[in-house]
């Protein structure tokens, strides 16, 4: 009996019931009105839109996907080239083995056109810098979204059939969840991409580069359990609300219940959550690829970083660029979380 | 046995003495004029390296050795042909019984160990013991049990458990006596390797010295291992008891020199500018061009040496896409762009290449079989893709390996293979050599791959890297797999060559394999690139051409 | 637990309670859990109601009510005893089978504010329950919704809103028609009012009035105000740390009171008559109610109670003992006279703390 | 207590198992050979191969090889030896581990300072200037990605301003003698202070957020405004009625953030090249050094375990209503 009774409304004794009996008419109660009232999403979205740094960063991080995945192609398409493609002459590379600065022009051995190198040479390989970069703000989201992706899969599904069912297949997940949790989680993901990441970069799906199903598996295997909790605890909370009781009571199936009343109620958390959590995928893809264990050879921003300190004096733009693009894309998602959580709960605190 | 590019110089000093052996150089005389102590500040990116004497191996462990060890017989600390002669050291002299299998070695008083023992015969034959020792598994072992080279009479007992002590290494008062199997040509050279230095008998039996701190492990050299932190800090100091005398009198003018491993490449470059690190040999290569014009090549700051080393891409013959396709092969050949290839190390880093002798193997000639040339290239590869489809091996640690990598997918696709069909396998550290080195692996190229000379003659290079009849299950160093009896009869006829003819024939040997067969893509020579702080004196260094360094001992500050 | 006893039913009777326990079990353990105690919420309770009448049940908060009417309606299952609707025996029964009982028999919850899923409109939670058990297309479902916004008092046009577009009286009045939709036989009221304002709670429980002449209704009505049971129900049952203490007709129980808790409890309800008011002295019942975990000996209120009588009280447990006309009180020692005599409040103000009534424990939260 | 600390000890045992044996599996899965890397990598005898083979028990199934280590490790705690660098491990850690925890803790406690002095002061001053600017800070410090960070420092104040060293670590205690290494507590200090900026960054951020909110939210309570009502200077009514009660739970998440830290670190140690075990794990994983990645796994899953445990216990003991649940 967890459940704590209502605070008891003061009564004022049979005179004041009776009194209000008498009041009471049964007549029309509220203004009649026919329009279709306000919905939930109606409402939010109403929040939202007055919140101007949240839908900036909305719109940044849609522009981004367009750049990503279609603005990409027509950049290639474009400058003639793509972002693998090896510019190995001057004045893509110079002499003392130094990639060229931004704008240089250079000969396509195999087209034999001019192209031009808008952000300059990528390292010593001549690769355009400004296409790696496009490109790996691809790999950048698409192994963040898949990882959160499959976190929030698992989180959820565990999560919710732990609150839901609670009993021992509470205890177990909730144990499995507190094993997981108990992981030294970066030195093992680590660990991981290093020991089994190459056996697994075989996997692409046909669409997929190398190496981003490698980190969606390991991010999703031992990233899972954080969404679990959250929303084990919403489904614990969501469960004993009366509502779902009322709905037990008229005889609502299980699947009724998760289906129209549990569900509903988590669509928020798991959009905020979502959200921030991509942001948090983008710094631990870039890290690992960084520390030479996440995405090889194709462009990555992690990996563009990490050929950043081979030029860092010499040409420190190698090393902002890709700096700026995590920064810019983990703040609009950061941003962008905080802005929804405003608009899903306004009291919540800035937590 | 086995000799990589990373192991570089491992062996060199095996042949070395094959042809030297009978040639000693006198002593030579220390320059006074340099200036005496300081602590000499090395930082490099690799991992720190094996400082027990019995199981150190690769280069900077030979070059921190050779610092540290007195052995029976050793290199002078010179550059050039000197250098490679080898003097008396603790032994004063030895003879040979006149079956070539008894080497008596008479050993000089007044040598001490850092900790004040003076050294005996007795060190020597424990030096051999340890390394024939089972359990301490010294890569030395390989060189005293060989059936048809050196054979230590009761070492490979020893190797196999059975005993502790080298039957036949026998001390008699101050004279070391060891007994061979049979007789063997190469055996001074090889008892000057660091493994058979004057070893204190404070070493474990059995048990590596890793960590060093202060005194445990003594040698008799003019240094010795003062202090050995795993992957931090090595350091070696003056070894006080090396006082001048018969067989002592290699200079030693530092007080001694730090070792800082694991560092990275920009922060040591850093540092060396800064004049907080004396030396770096791991450049960044887009360093490299500004430092050679401020400070110019060879003269004062920065140095760039050439080391005996080619590097190829070797093409696997055993497997469908290469067997029987000369003409594939030698696209290859054409293909690969080689300039940028090279230039991924940046500048001074190395020539461009196409024939297996390098300018320090005998005999080489220079040279140019192939030109970069895709016209030609695709005509030659064009109906002799085979299936199209092609696996190539690359080493994926560092960044300039990967890049190499891609350079020479580049060529492949250029050649005309789809890149959904090419199949890039990488493999971290050495490992592409022992996964080269299976016989039937499916491997059609590899890349970043090289040789270095074990000693200055051809047959290290045609006869070891393509003589067929010598392919075994694994461990094989010819990754091409080529196996032609027309060569092979070829080869084994010009081992048996002495005198100018042997280079003649292996020098032509190597532009007509290279022309006809082209069983690998040779595509560079080596260098090493090395950055000193202003505190060196560039006069006292002297590149040591044995161990392919400068020389500790002769290294001196401003 | 003991076997339960199919209850008997008889005539008019449409729901019969027998013996009826709901035990939470306190558990502990690292990995698996191992039950370390009980909360006995509901112990041994039994009683029955019939056809068209309202059965008001009172007491304090944790006495275990809400417990109850839930054990009633099968949202939680019983630990022991018997419950049979409409001489069906429901106690065994599983959730597919309890389905068509679903419709017989529905609830009304206490807050009207958690029990609409704020999340759905009203024709949502309203024609749910038709939805559920398949009575009709969606268009007879949206005509049978607007009937029953009618019925209860809501303007069929509300049939789009959400439940935050009304006020308190105006959900429970949702709350009302959602019980209402399937044609219930049973309606259990879980504090329907206590949420709300009083003049509110007068609207709707004279709609719930107003809806048993029309249908029918029979109600199982629960409540810790003692003057909104008298104006509901027909009889009353009093519960104290989970057991019946007295049930009788509403006027007996509020005229002759035998059990000194609810003598307690009336005489803690505020009279309007400002005369009568006066002339009664109030008792003061000391501490509060004693945890259910590890509830006092024999007779639960002996550490409370005025008229507690060492070795007898504590030792042995009372029995539903009969005081004619249905009306029964589980008490040694009842009361005589009401109100209650001057000797009795004195003893009510320094009651006995028997040894049994000490440990207390924290719930697990 | 006594039951708690018991049951709290005995689930962290068997975490510590599941994890050890987790990460035995995955390793023994991998494609690392131990034998071969035992027996020094691509030079491996087959004679060689075949004794460390039968000496290791690396034929035998899997559960008798985690078995043998299990017990190796608890009745002996030893974590063997490195397989390319034949140290031992418990000396390598032994040596990484002190500098990591200097990282750390002075991170931590850089963090604590920093996010204490922001979040107050911006929560005492809501939306003024300086408010907003900490809240663009907390926004960039928590979206910047720390290798970023400390490649920007390490060439702003490393290289073009040389205020710092650009790398490397110093020893609290002092270098050994004639070492020609920097030593003693400034050195150690001096050579710290980037990598704690580095590595507090993103903590500092992160705390300065929650606890300028736990503060706003404390401020808006009814003891807050009781004591303010009663004329209490708003001095005290800061410290001993605000800052008491928004700060307990910061101290709760600071011992469940150190433990995730501690994997953080790597990418500082990386960038500094502080030779501790982030760099060790870094190292081991490029040499295939699987003896040592192991040795560092288990060596952190202790220390976490370990960390937590004393959180735990500390925790009850000031709030015993955890106990119970």
């Amino acid at each position: 009996m967890a459940r704590r009774e209502q605070e008891i409304v003061v009564s004022t004794g049979a005179g004041g019931l009776g009194a209000a009996v008498a009041a009471e008419t049964g007549g029309a109660l509220g203004e009649v009105e026919a329009i279709r009232a306000r919905g939930y999403w109606e409402l939010i979205w109403r929040r939202f839109r007055r919140d101007k740094v949240a839908i900036g960063s909305g719109a940044f991080i849609i522009l981004l996907i367009l750049i990503a995945f279609a603005g990409a192609p027509i950049a290639k398409h474009y400058v003639g080239h793509g972002p693998n493609d090896l510019f190995l002459t001057a004045p893509a590379v110079n002499l003392a083995g130094l990639p060229a600065n931004p704008w240089t022009h250079v000969t396509n051995e195999a087209t034999g056109k001019k192209n031009v190198l808008v952000l300059g040479a990528a390292n010593r390989l001549g690769q355009d810098e400004f296409l790696r970069l496009i490109y790996g703000a691809r790999i950048s989201l698409e192994v963040a979204g898949l990882s959160t992706l499959g976190v929030m899969i698992i989180g959820v599904l565990l999560g919710a059939t732990a609150g839901y069912f609670r009993g021992w297949v509470d205890t177990i997940i909730s144990r499995l969840t507190e094993v997981t949790m108990a992981f030294p989680l970066l030195i093992f993901v680590i660990s991981l991409a290093a020991t089994v990441g190459p056996q697994l970069d075989k996997i692409t799906l046909g669409i997929f580069p190398k190496g981003v199903l490698t980190l969606v598996v390991i991010f999703s295997l031992f990233g899972w359990f954080y969404p679990a909790r959250i929303m084990r605890a919403q489904v614990l909370s969501i469960r004993e609300k009366e509502y779902v009781e009322a709905a037990r009571m008229i005889g609502a199936s299980n699947t009724r219940i998760i289906r129209s009343h549990v569900l509903p109620h988590l669509v928020a958390p798991i959009i905020v959550y979502s959200t921030l959590t991509v942001a948090s995928y983008v710094l631990l893809e870039a890290g690992l690829s960084f520390l030479g264990v996440g995405i090889k050879f194709e462009p990555s921003w992690g990996n563009l970083l990490s050929s950043g300190p081979d030029f860092y004096t010499t040409r420190p733009l190698l090393m902002v660029w890709p700096g700026l693009a995590v920064l810019l894309t983990t703040l609009a998602f950061n941003l962008l979380g905080d802005g929804l959580r405003d608009a899903f709960d306004p009291r919540a605190s800035n937590m | 046995m086995h000799r990589r590019l990373w192991l570089s110089a491992a062996m060199l000093v095996v042949g070395a003495s094959l042809l030297v052996a009978a040639s000693f150089a006198s002593a030579g005389t220390a320059n006074h004029a340099l200036k005496q102590g300081g602590i000499w500040k090395y930082g490099t990116e690799g991992a720190s390296v094996q400082v027990d004497p019995q199981l150190a191996y690769i280069t900077t462990a030979w070059w921190l050795e050779y610092a540290t060890a007195a052995k029976l017989y050793n290199y002078p600390d010179k550059a050039g042909p000197v250098g490679t002669k080898l003097v008396p050291e603790v032994a004063s002299k030895f003879t040979v019984s006149r079956n070539g299998k008894v080497y008596t070695f008479t050993l000089r008083k007044g040598f001490k160990f850092s900790d004040g023992a003076a050294v005996s015969a007795k060190n020597f034959k424990y030096a051999i013991d340890r390394v024939a020792n089972k359990d301490l598994a010294s890569p030395g072992a390989q060189f005293i049990t060989d059936p048809s080279g050196t054979n230590i009479v009761g070492a490979k007992k020893v190797n196999d458990g059975q005993a502790q002590h080298v039957s036949g290494v026998v001390v008699k008062g101050n004279k070391l006596i060891i007994h061979l199997t049979k007789a063997d040509g190469t055996f001074m050279a090889k008892i000057t390797m660091p493994f058979f230095q004057a070893t204190s008998t404070k070493l474990p039996l059995d048990k590596e010295v890793v960590t060093v701190n202060g005194s445990n492990l003594p040698s008799a050299g003019p240094y010795f291992y003062s202090r050995n932190d795993v992957n931090q800090l090595t350091s070696i100091r003056k070894n006080t008891h090396y006082s001048k005398g018969p067989g002592r009198t290699r200079p030693h003018n530092l007080a001694g020199l730090d070792v800082f491993w694991n560092q990275t490449e920009q922060t040591l470059f850093n540092q060396t500018q800064a004049n907080q690190i004396d030396e770096d040999n791991t450049l960044p290569p887009d360093q490299v061009q500004g430092v050679a014009n401020q400070y110019g090549k060879n003269k004062t700051r920065f140095w760039a040496k050439s080391q005996n080393c080619t590097g190829y891409l070797p093409l696997n013959m055993s497997n469908s896409l290469f067997k029987g396709n000369t003409n594939l092969r030698k696209a290859i050949n054409y293909a690969v762009n080689r300039g940028p290839y090279v230039g991924q190390a940046g500048p001074f880093a190395g020539d461009v290449w196409t024939h297996i002798f390098n300018p320090a193997v005998p005999g080489w000639r220079n040279v140019t079989i192939y030109k970069r040339n895709l016209t030609t290239a695709k005509k030659l590869a064009k109906g002799h893709l085979k299936s199209g489809k092609i696996t190539v091996y690359y080493r994926s640690s560092g960044t300039i390996n990967p890049a190499q990598a891609q350079i020479v997918r580049q060529d492949l696709i250029n050649l005309g293979f789809q890149a959904g069909n090419i199949t890039m396998k990488g493999f971290s550290g050495g490992n592409i050599y022992t996964a080269m080195g299976v016989k039937g692996n499916d491997a059609d190229m590899g890349v970043s791959m090289g040789w270095c000379s074990d000693y200055p003659d051809p047959y290290d290079w045609i006869n070891i890297l393509l003589y067929g009849p010598s392919i075994q299950a694994d461990n094989n160093v010819n990754y091409s797999y080529m196996n032609i009896p027309k060569w092979n009869k070829k080869m084994a006829s010009a081992a048996k060559l002495v005198g100018p003819r042997r280079l003649k024939v292996y020098s032509q040997m190597d532009i007509d394999i290279m022309k006809q067969v082209a069983p690998m893509a040779v595509t560079r020579t080596y260098n090493t690139r090395y950055l000193f702080s202003n505190r060196v004196n560039p006069k006292s260094l002297v590149f040591q051409g044995i161990y392919s360094d400068f020389s500790i001992g002769a290294m001196a500050l401003k | 637990m003991e076997a339960a006893q199919a209850p008997e039913a008889r005539g008019d009777e449409l729901l019969v309670v027998n013996d009826v326990k709901k035990y939470f079990p306190i558990t502990r353990g690292i990995i698996f859990q191992k039950q370390i105690g009980s909360v006995q919420a509901v112990d041994g309770v039994s009683f029955s109601v019939k056809k068209g009448e309202t059965l008001g049940i009172v007491g304090e908060s944790g006495c275990g009510k809400s417990t109850l009417a839930r054990c009633i309606v099968k949202l939680l299952d019983t630990t022991g005893g018997g419950i049979s609707f409409d001489g069906r025996d429901i106690t065994k029964l599983s959730r597919t089978a309890m389905r068509p009982i679903r419709r017989e028999m529905t609830m009304i919850f206490q807050d009207p504010y958690a029990s609409l899923n704020p999340r759905k409109r009203v024709g949502f939670i309203i024609g749910e329950p038709l939805e559920v058990h398949n009575l009709g297309s969606s268009s007879e479902i949206k005509m049978r919704v607007q009937e029953l916004l009618e019925v209860v008092g809501l303007n069929p046009e509300h049939y789009n809103r959400f439940p935050h577009e009304f006020s308190g009286g105006q959900r429970q009045r949702i709350g009302v028609a959602r019980a209402l939709a399937v044609n219930p036989k049973l309606i259990v009221c879980d504090e329907p009012v206590s949420a709300l304002d009083v003049s509110v709670q007068a609207q709707i429980l004279n709609l719930l009035k107003d809806l048993q002449d029309d249908f029918g209704l029979t109600y199982i009505f629960i409540a810790h105000d003692l003057n909104v049971v008298r104006h509901i129900s027909d009889r009353v049952l009093v519960m104290y740390l989970g057991k019946v203490v007295e049930i009788a007709s509403r006027d007996l129980l509020y005229a002759e009171p035998k059990h000194p808790y609810t003598g307690a409890l009336l005489s803690a309800v505020p009279i309007a008559n400002p005369a009568l008011g006066r002339k009664r002295e109030p008792i003061v019942l000391e501490g509060d109610v004693p945890s259910p975990v590890n509830p006092p000996s024999a007779c639960h209120f002996h550490p409370r109670c005025p008229r507690f009588v060492q070795g007898h009280c504590d030792v042995e447990e009372p029995p539903l003992y009969p005081f004619g006309n249905g009306h029964v009180a589980a008490c040694h020692y009842p009361l005589e006279r009401w109100p209650m005599s001057a000797d009795e409040i004195r003893r009510a103000s320094s009651p006995v703390q028997s040894p049994s009534s000490q440990s207390r424990e924290e719930l697990p939260a | 207590m006594f039951r708690y600390l018991i049951r709290r000890i005995l689930w962290a045992v068997l975490l510590f198992i599941v994890i050890t044996f987790v990460t035995f599996v995955i390793f023994f899965m991998g494609p690392n050979d131990p034998a071969r890397a035992q027996c020094g990598g691509d030079q491996a005898q087959p004679a060689c191969l075949k004794l460390v083979t039968e000496h290791y028990g690396l034929d035998k199934p899997i559960y008798v090889q985690y078995w043998r280590f299990f017990k190796r490790l608890v009745f002996q705690q030893n974590l063997g030896h490195s397989y390319a660098t034949g140290q031992s491990i418990n000396q390598a850690i032994g040596k990484a581990a002190p500098v990591t925890a200097s990282l750390v803790f002075g991170g931590a406690i850089l963090w604590m300072i920093m996010g204490l002095l922001i979040g107050v002061y911006s929560a005492l001053k809501p939306r003024s200037l300086l408010d907003r600017t900490a809240m663009v800070f907390v926004l960039i410090g928590i979206s910047a990605h720390p290798v970023w960070i400390g490649l920007i420092f390490e060439y702003l104040f490393g290289v073009k301003l040389k205020w710092t060293p650009i790398a490397n670590y110093a020893n609290f205690f002092g270098a050994p003698k004639d070492s020609g290494l920097p030593g003693g507590p400034w050195q150690w200090f001096y050579h710290m202070i980037l990598p704690w900026c580095t590595f507090a960054i993103l903590f500092a951020a992160l705390y300065a957020r929650m606890i300028r909110a736990n503060v706003m939210e404390t401020l808006n309570e009814d003891f807050v405004r009781t004591a303010r009502a009663k004329g209490a200077p708003e001095r005290r009514v800061l410290f001993s009625h605000v800052l008491r009660n928004a700060l307990l739970p910061v101290v709760t998440m600071l011992g469940m953030d150190i433990g995730v830290a501690l994997g953080g670190a790597i990418f500082t140690e990386t960038v500094y090249q502080l030779p501790g075990l982030g760099r060790s794990l870094i190292i081991g994983v490029q040499s295939n050094d699987f003896a040592t990645v192991q040795g560092v796994v288990v060596f952190a899953t202790i220390a976490i375990l370990l960390f937590n445990l004393i959180v735990d216990v500390l925790y009850a003991w000031i709030d015993p209503r955890i106990r119970l649940t």
